[in-house]
């Protein structure tokens, strides 16, 4: 299914300014992270440290991804 | 900036934030975090702070809710810019009003502990040598 | 009041305070205490503050230098306003500029923690039934 | 020989408003305060919670008083 990925701070100059149309056989976020991070190997220092959300809603591993969603993949944050 | 939002693209002004307190409240206090012209040894210029934004507001609005709750303050309230800042601009403002002194602090200083462990805000610090990099920070604990 | 002054008998007023920080501090602190309307389940409608001037002086001058250099933060500045006060009047604040946030928090409940034991500074509650009362403090270590 | 008293806060109640001119036997601190409970009685519930200052400097038991000190009498602080 296609999905709209969204990739704030440093992954940004990995996989370039959003939105990044995808491709994907992923149907939950823990499959959609391992799938990018084979697609984009240049991904392999933010292994286990990026989170989705999907609008206001942080996705746990296991939430549904659908079809036309948009997907935020947060890398570690750094407010303040 | 409307009253309840968290995050904002102007400077931040501190005025409104100190003047919404209640006579039922002794104690305020105020933390901002502005630009330093040093980080880590290197000369900083400058800084850029983008956000998820939706859930940002989100994340925000639920730390202010839990640090009233959890310290019994009566309020507390967090703004938050994004974009463009120079040296000395003000990054975050937290205030909290509560009738006692010692729940302020616990209270604010929750607030920024669980701002930077818990907002999808990234900050990037620009060099006076021209480099740039994003910080390094916290992952966030979900979909790993 | 002069810059370098800790007592004054007239409103205190925020912005300079706020405003003295440098581009080396990320981090600052105002902690302010405001007459509240209600003490010990008491309706309040006023205060009164008197000091022994020199001594509370000095004494706050030496709380800054300890607050700095105990906490290593940049600036700690107290003020505190003596005299006649109404509902929601400011009667002191505190503000610390530091490089880091850990610091400038302890500093500044340090500096309000001293202040209440050890500046001679006497607060006279009003009551709306028209009572007063000066409230019980804390004894210096001295003299007994 | 005579002293000059300045209670401040609720001794201002029990004493007077200052100044209050006392001649005293007192030679320190710590007499001074044991000759003021014993002439002013209603001192009583400050006993212990006195403290003296000349000008900026607080006084220890044993600080000397000198003819025409102006001395402050310091009871429990309150400021915040």
């Amino acid at each position: 299914m296609r999905i709209s990925l969204i990739p704030y701070g440093p992954l940004v100059g990995v996989l370039g300014e959003p939105p990044l149309d995808l491709e994907l056989e992923a149907t939950d976020a823990q499959t959609l992270l391992a799938e990018l991070h084979q697609r984009f190997p240049a991904l392999e220092p933010w292994t286990q440290r990026i989170a989705c959300a999907c609008g206001d809603s942080l996705l746990g591993p296991h939430s549904a991804i659908h079809d036309g969603d948009e997907i935020a993949l947060i890398p570690p944050v750094s407010g303040g | 900036m409307e009253a309840d939002m968290h995050l904002t693209h102007n400077a931040i002004a501190l005025e409104p934030l100190l003047a919404s307190t209640s006579n039922a409240c002794g104690a305020s206090l105020l933390f901002t975090g502005t630009v330093r012209e040093h980080n880590e040894g290197r000369p900083v210029n400058g800084m850029r702070y983008t956000a998820h934004e939706p859930l940002a507001e989100k994340a925000l609005a639920e730390i202010c809710r839990e640090a009233e709750q959890q310290f019994a303050v009566a309020t507390c309230h967090i703004v938050h810019r994004l974009g463009e800042l120079r040296l000395g601009d003000i990054s975050v403002a937290i205030v909290v009003h509560s009738a006692h002194r010692a729940a302020a602090y616990e209270a604010s200083r929750f607030a920024i502990e669980a701002l930077k462990a818990r907002v999808p805000i990234f900050k990037q610090e620009f060099y006076t040598d021209g480099d740039a990099r994003y910080l390094d920070g916290q992952t966030l604990d979900a979909a790993l």
